[in-house]
């Protein structure tokens, strides 16, 4: 008995350690890398159904988060979200969400872009540097596990690093 | 060994020949010490093995200890002296007129651009540097995110490129040719990917080639090409790359501007040719696992267009 | 057979200072911390170099707690040197005592700490001086911390633990080690205060 | 006699029992523990050294990939520095060092228990988190930013840093109990002067480690700082510099190799006078040498950063001293083949690995120079060369007489000879092997092939040369099984040792194979270098030592003069406890800081547990004794 609930412990213990740490670029492979909706080309923006999932395969994932993190300015969505402070675009950092802070939610956000200057990127960012994002974004409210969320960056310290955020629970406003 | 494209001890330029003479002085050195000292331990063991050799008297066995010393002192002190001596040879290089070139390394690529006091002559290519034959060329070495190292043996030692920290080194290529140059710092899953090419050439050669790099990406002259650029504008790719002349303006890969010039891909991974330039792009991670460019997930047709329409940047 | 011997029956059973075996143990863990203040030290100085101004972007602490604790430290070496002496002199209930007022002053000292830190003006997290300077106090503070421990452990056994006249060595020994983490103190105090102002 | 050495038995013998096997404090136990734990390590390392030389047998090989591979590298690196090589050449001196020095016991026994258990938690925890794959993949010299918070992924990096923690903490005490050993626990008569080479070059080590240790411990540290709470240590935009990770990583890493050198150094000697039957020749510049390597030792670590791109003038210095800390090393082999020269020498395996040194040893040493040499460093440094280097010097200079000394000392600890036969097939394969791998090494390296490349191109032309490097591990790794069987065979089957088969000189000849718990009676005295060939019977012994308490005989540090006797700690659990609380403290430390406030409670606790005496009087009955003036008398005393 007590042999058996430890085995199951280690078990999970493994599963754990192995899904933070694991380095999953083989999965930015040509299959997964469209969109998980149907559409008629990669060319034609925005009207994006709502993904497959409801969550993000990165959520605890290390190296999905840090690629999302990557991804996050060399796509220049500092650009307006600066470092998630928020500019011309909403902040990131905060528990209010517009279009809602659920993983899908962010996801639809991203591929169909939302009124007033989020431009869609479908097309644009393979699905799961998508989700790589989907899983970053929500790091910056400290909603994923502080042991995979991304530590200080090497540049000037801005803002608390992702892994020392507190979480907030994300409250659709529907306004800013 | 190979064509020696990449070894220290076939220089082509007067900084690698300069440090690849020291190498040989030391070598020979080494040598001979090696030699003198197992000599003497070979003849230690032998004598035992008369019977009527006995120990030596501490006196004689003092003197010969003291001598041996004294005579790695002095072989020590010189090649002390010759190492120190090549160090000011290679520094004597005059940087005047010297041709300006700044080299950034990302995780796994080289950034190249060829400085300019006019903004718009400025060239910026990727993992591959054209450089003159004959003239001192200045690199100046800057990191993007981890430390990486310059360096080609033919040519001369490694600099380390540092975040925070700019560092410089001067060289100069005595034979025309193509040389190759790898990553020497430790940098992450693909250090062992992260090669560059040194192509030197005669200088109306180069300025050739240097002009013909300033000319944006000419214009694409059939439907299929003009599909092909509207994969790159409309499409992934601009997320990423630059191609001068187009809405292209992403600054996290390599410049594709003239990537048909170049002669390999993903920084010295694979030849560039058509079909490696369409594996590449269908399947990056794997032809180099863990590389930071994904695989896209283009249709077919676009990926034919795209690959056909790189081929045209000359 | 009768091999000549050394009699060492009428030896004494322990000796102070550097005959007895903790005051080496001592001194060895004494070079190992003192090997690392001074590592911390030359790597404030190596950042200050590296920065055009210091403290960069920031005010330089208050003096009024640090200056202070100072001098509360400097204060408690009097009682330690009581302690110290009197279990020199086999003289127990004086050792012990003299312990527990350098403990009241360690006590005063830790929180005093306190007041240090909130009153240095910058975050560890803030930039590269602030990192260094909450380090070098923290690793200050841990010594002084663990030492504090180490006597109220020392000070209990002495009060109400079966004791051996083996223990006047360690409480000698523990003053030795007070006086370290106080000289420790007086390079640190001046770099974490007058660094940043004298520069 | 003998009703005395029952006696002695009965008082030194560890309790029995499980309880009492892990409340062990004999010095021999725990050496023995740290040897066993270090040559486990030792294999472990060496699968790994085989698993990389597989995938570099041919280019492009698919074997592993990047992330296992550099995984892999950066745990041999680690495993063989931190965890077999360093704890070993300390586990020597634990086991022979007080034999040696003719004491009854180890200094300290509690602290170097508790220094063994946190190494042994230290190492099941690095390869807990390697089979967890949270092994580090960051290099064992874990250069930032690569292993910084931003390109560190992971815990991987944390995980490195948290095992210098727990290897520096056992070097650091186990450093402090030699120290004190050698200085005060020496047999009356053995003044400074009369150490041997082999203690003494482990008093110059301890003290190596003691002030070299602290540097990575406070690397370690900060960057677990940046990466768990955001300090800017090794941040360039905010203040920081990765350079000085590299200056505070090689002031320890560049002493860390004279760490490992310097006792086989001491054991080179040991094993030349005693298979030449000679006394060693100059014994006092051999004391010497070592102190002056350990020196200069501290004054090269900027050559591993020539191409860093550090102000000229500077790293000139660093030139000088690093060629120059040639000379002493040169002194020792010159006075050791004045030892040999005329000797009649007996080729036992031990001294077989002892020639091999100079053979592979001097290579090294003089590559060593090359590397020294600004401008050629730039060309070999961080290639193939270095990695040929390192290991001329490491396993030519360490691990050959750390073989030949385990060969040596077998008997000593277990009563039974090693097979000579098996160990000859061993030491040939394992030279042949050696030289087989490491040789071609040097020609890659300056035909440009970069070291920790998962892979290389086909169009390179290095395959041969690394196929040729493969064979030889191979052949490496058979001749370390044959030394193994060899080991495990003997153990049980062994030819009787007897106190001394090779008819050494040294203390630890004296006593019979394994040595009883006291580890001598009588205790004995020394009026020369090389006790046991200096006619023993008019030498005195000591009497008048406790037999039936466990009383230690402390001496002058100078001349070795009997100073007092002092009772000597019991065996105790507590050092176990308190290595659990301080291990739980450590691992939890990698994921919240925390773990540090909260873990110091238990850790107090083990303290008071370990510290509190479990026998004496009453506070107040002592002080009527002590006021009644019952203690010795002060001038004594003081």
């Amino acid at each position: 008995m007590k042999t058996k609930t430890l085995i199951v412990a280690a078990a999970l213990i493994w599963m754990g350690a192995c899904n933070r740490e694991s380095r999953r670029y083989k999965e930015l492979s040509p299959a997964d890398a469209r969109p998980e909706t149907v559409k008629l080309s990669t060319l034609q923006p925005g009207k994006a159904d709502p993904p497959v999932n409801k969550t993000s395969p990165y959520q605890a994932n290390a190296y999905g988060l840090s690629e999302g993190k990557r991804l996050f300015s060399a796509y220049n969505c500092n650009g307006c979200h600066a470092m998630g402070g928020g500019g011309i675009g909403p902040a990131l950092m905060d528990d209010k969400w517009i279009y809602g802070g659920e993983p899908d939610q962010i996801y639809s956000t991203i591929l169909q872009g939302r009124p007033n200057g989020m431009p869609s990127f479908a097309g644009r960012v393979p699905n799961n540097q998508v989700w790589q994002l989907v899983s970053y974004v929500q790091s910056m409210s400290g909603n994923t596990p502080e042991d995979a969320a991304p530590s200080r960056d090497d540049d000037l310290a801005a803002k608390k690093p992702e892994n020392r955020e507190r979480p907030r629970r994300p409250k659709q406003t529907g306004h800013r | 060994m190979g064509q020696a494209i990449q070894s220290a001890l076939n220089p082509t330029g007067i900084q690698a020949a300069r440090i690849s003479d020291l190498y040989w002085l030391m070598f020979w050195t080494s040598t001979v010490v090696y030699v003198a000292v197992l000599i003497a331990l070979t003849v230690a063991i032998w004598r035992g093995r008369r019977s009527d050799a006995g120990e030596p008297s501490r006196a004689t066995a003092a003197k010969w200890v003291t001598a041996a010393t004294a005579i790695s002192i002095v072989t020590l002190i010189g090649l002390l002296f010759a190492s120190v001596a090549t160090g000011r040879a290679m520094g004597s290089l005059s940087t005047e007129n010297a041709l300006g070139i700044e080299v950034v390394g990302y995780q796994w690529w080289w950034s190249v651009k060829y400085k300019n006091p006019t903004p718009s002559l400025e060239v910026t290519t990727a993992n591959e540097l054209h450089v003159p034959v004959g003239r001192p060329i200045a690199i100046s070495l800057k990191a993007f995110d981890v430390i990486h190292s310059f360096w080609v043996p033919n040519l001369h030692g490694k600099v380390d490129l540092i975040p925070g920290r700019e560092n410089l080194i001067t060289l100069q290529v005595d034979r025309a040719g193509v040389y190759r140059g790898q990553c020497a710092e430790y940098c992450g899953l693909q250090h062992a990917h992260m090669a560059f090419n040194i192509i030197a050439e005669e200088s109306d050669a180069f300025e050739r080639w240097l002009t013909a790099q300033r000319t944006p990406a000419p214009p694409p002259s059939s439907p299929e090409l003009t599909s092909g650029l509207a994969v790159v504008e409309r499409g992934p790719c601009q997320m990423c790359h630059t191609i001068r002349g187009t809405t292209a303006g992403g600054r996290f890969g390599p410049d594709l501007t003239h990537v048909a010039t170049r002669s390999t891909l993903a920084s010295g991974t694979v030849p560039n040719t058509p079909d490696a330039l369409t594996s590449w792009i269908k399947d990056p991670q794997h032809i180099k696992p863990g590389t930071k460019m994904p695989s896209t997930g283009l249709s077919e047709q676009e990926l034919q267009a795209l690959v056909a329409y790189l081929q045209t940047l000359k | 057979m009768s091999r000549p011997a050394i009699d060492v029956s009428e030896l004494p059973p322990l000796a102070f200072g550097h005959r007895g075996i903790v005051w080496w143990a001592t001194m060895g863990v004494i070079a190992i911390e003192g090997a690392m203040f001074v590592l911390v030290m030359v790597t404030y100085l190596y950042l200050k170099g590296r920065s055009p101004h210091w403290p960069p972007g920031f005010f330089p602490p208050d003096l009024r707690w640090g200056t202070l604790n100072t001098i509360v430290l400097l204060a408690s070496t009097v009682p330690n040197q009581f302690a110290k002496s009197a279990a020199e002199k086999f003289d127990l209930r004086g050792a012990r005592f003299w312990l527990v007022v350098a403990l009241a002053f360690a006590l005063a000292f830790n929180i005093i700490r306190i007041f240090e830190f909130r009153t240095l003006n910058v975050w560890w997290d803030s930039n590269a001086y602030g990192s260094v300077t909450w380090t070098l106090l923290g690793l200050h503070t841990t010594h002084i911390l663990t030492d504090f421990i180490d006597s109220c452990v020392l000070a209990g056994v002495l009060y109400f633990g079966p004791v051996k006249a083996s223990l006047m060595v360690d409480l000698s020994e523990n003053s030795l080690y007070w006086y370290f983490v106080v000289l420790a103190w007086l390079p640190i105090y001046a770099l974490i205060y007058w660094a940043p102002r004298l520069a | 006699m003998s009703a005395e050495t029952d006696q002695l038995a009965a008082t030194w013998q560890d309790p029995p029992g499980l309880l009492g096997w892990f409340s062990a404090v004999d010095h021999k136990t725990i050496g023995i523990r740290f040897i066993v734990t270090a040559f486990g390590f030792f294999i472990l390392g060496g699968l790994e050294a085989a698993t990389m030389r597989l995938q570099l047998a041919r280019p492009d090989n698919g074997l592993i990939g990047p992330d296992l591979y550099n995984q892999i590298f950066t745990m041999h690196g680690t495993t063989m520095m931190f965890l077999f090589a360093v704890p070993l050449v300390l586990a020597f001196g634990v086991y022979f060092v007080p034999l040696m020095v003719g004491a009854r016991a180890m200094a300290l026994p509690r602290l170097l228990a508790f220094g063994y258990w946190i190494y042994l938690f230290g190492g099941i925890f690095l390869y807990v988190m390697f089979a967890l794959n949270i092994g580090p993949d960051q290099g064992w010299f874990s250069y930032v930013p690569l292993a910084g918070p931003e390109y560190g992924i992971g815990k991987r990096a944390d995980v490195w840093a948290q095992l210098i923690t727990f290897t520096e903490v056992s070097g650091l005490i186990v450093a402090i109990c030699l120290v004190t050993t050698i200085f005060k626990l020496r047999a009356p008569g053995m003044s400074l002067n009369r150490i041997p080479l082999f203690v003494w070059s482990e008093l110059v080590t301890s003290f190596m480690v003691i002030f070299a240790m602290p540097s990575v411990m406070i690397a370690s540290t900060t960057l677990i700082l940046d990466r768990l709470v955001g300090t800017h240590f090794y941040n360039p935009a905010d203040g920081g510099d990765p350079i000085l990770w590299q200056h505070l990583f090689w002031f320890f890493g560049h002493p860390e190799v004279y760490i490992i050198f310097l006792p086989a150094q001491g054991i080179m000697s040991m094993l030349l006078s005693t298979f030449s039957h000679r006394p060693v020749f100059g014994h006092q510049a051999l004391m010497l040498s070592l102190t002056a390597t350990a020196f200069i030792g501290f004054g090269v670590w900027v050559h591993h950063m020539f191409a860093t791109g550090l102000p000229q003038l500077g790293i000139s210095f660093f030139t000088a001293a690093s060629i120059m800390i040639v000379i002493p090393t040169g002194v020792q082999i010159f006075c050791w083949i004045a030892t040999l020269w005329g000797a009649r020498i007996r080729y036992d395996t031990p001294m077989l690995y002892a020639l091999a040194f100079f053979v592979i040893f001097i290579i090294g040493g003089l590559t060593g120079v090359m590397l020294a040499s600004v401008p050629l460093d730039l060309q070999v440094h961080d290639t193939f060369f270095v990695v040929a280097h390192l290991h001329y010097v490491l396993i030519g200079g360490s691990v050959f007489p750390l073989l030949g000394g385990f060969h040596y000392w077998f008997p000593k600890m277990t009563g039974r000879m090693l097979s000579e036969r098996l160990g000859k097939i061993a030491f040939a394969l394992l030279f042949i092997g050696f030289n087989l791998t490491f040789f071609p090494q040097h020609v890659l390296g300056l035909h440009g092939m970069p070291r920790r490349v998962y892979t290389y191109p086909e169009n390179m032309g290095w395959g041969t040369l690394n196929l040729l490097a493969s064979t030889g591990a191979v052949t490496m790794f058979i001749a370390l099984c044959i030394y193994l069987a060899n080991v495990i065979i003997s153990r049980r089957s062994g030819a009787i040792a007897g106190e001394n088969p090779w008819d050494a000189p040294t203390l630890e000849w004296t006593t019979s194979s394994p040595p009883p718990a006291y580890n001598f009676s009588p205790l004995p005295t020394v009026t020369g270098t090389d006790p046991v060939w200096e006619h023993t019977d008019e030498v005195p012994i000591v009497v008048g030592v406790a037999s039936e308490c466990r009383e230690v005989l402390v001496t002058h540090v100078m001349d070795a003069e009997p100073d007092h006797k002092k009772e000597w700690p019991e065996p105790s659990i507590w050092p176990l406890w308190t290595a659990l609380v301080i291990t739980g403290l450590f691992i939890g430390s990698i994921f919240t800081p925390w773990a540090v406030v909260v873990g110091a409670i238990p850790a107090t606790f083990a303290m008071v547990g370990w510290f509190w005496p479990k026998r004496g009087q009453s506070p107040e009955a002592l002080i009527r004794r002590l006021e009644a003036g019952d203690h010795p008398p002060l001038e004594q005393v003081l």
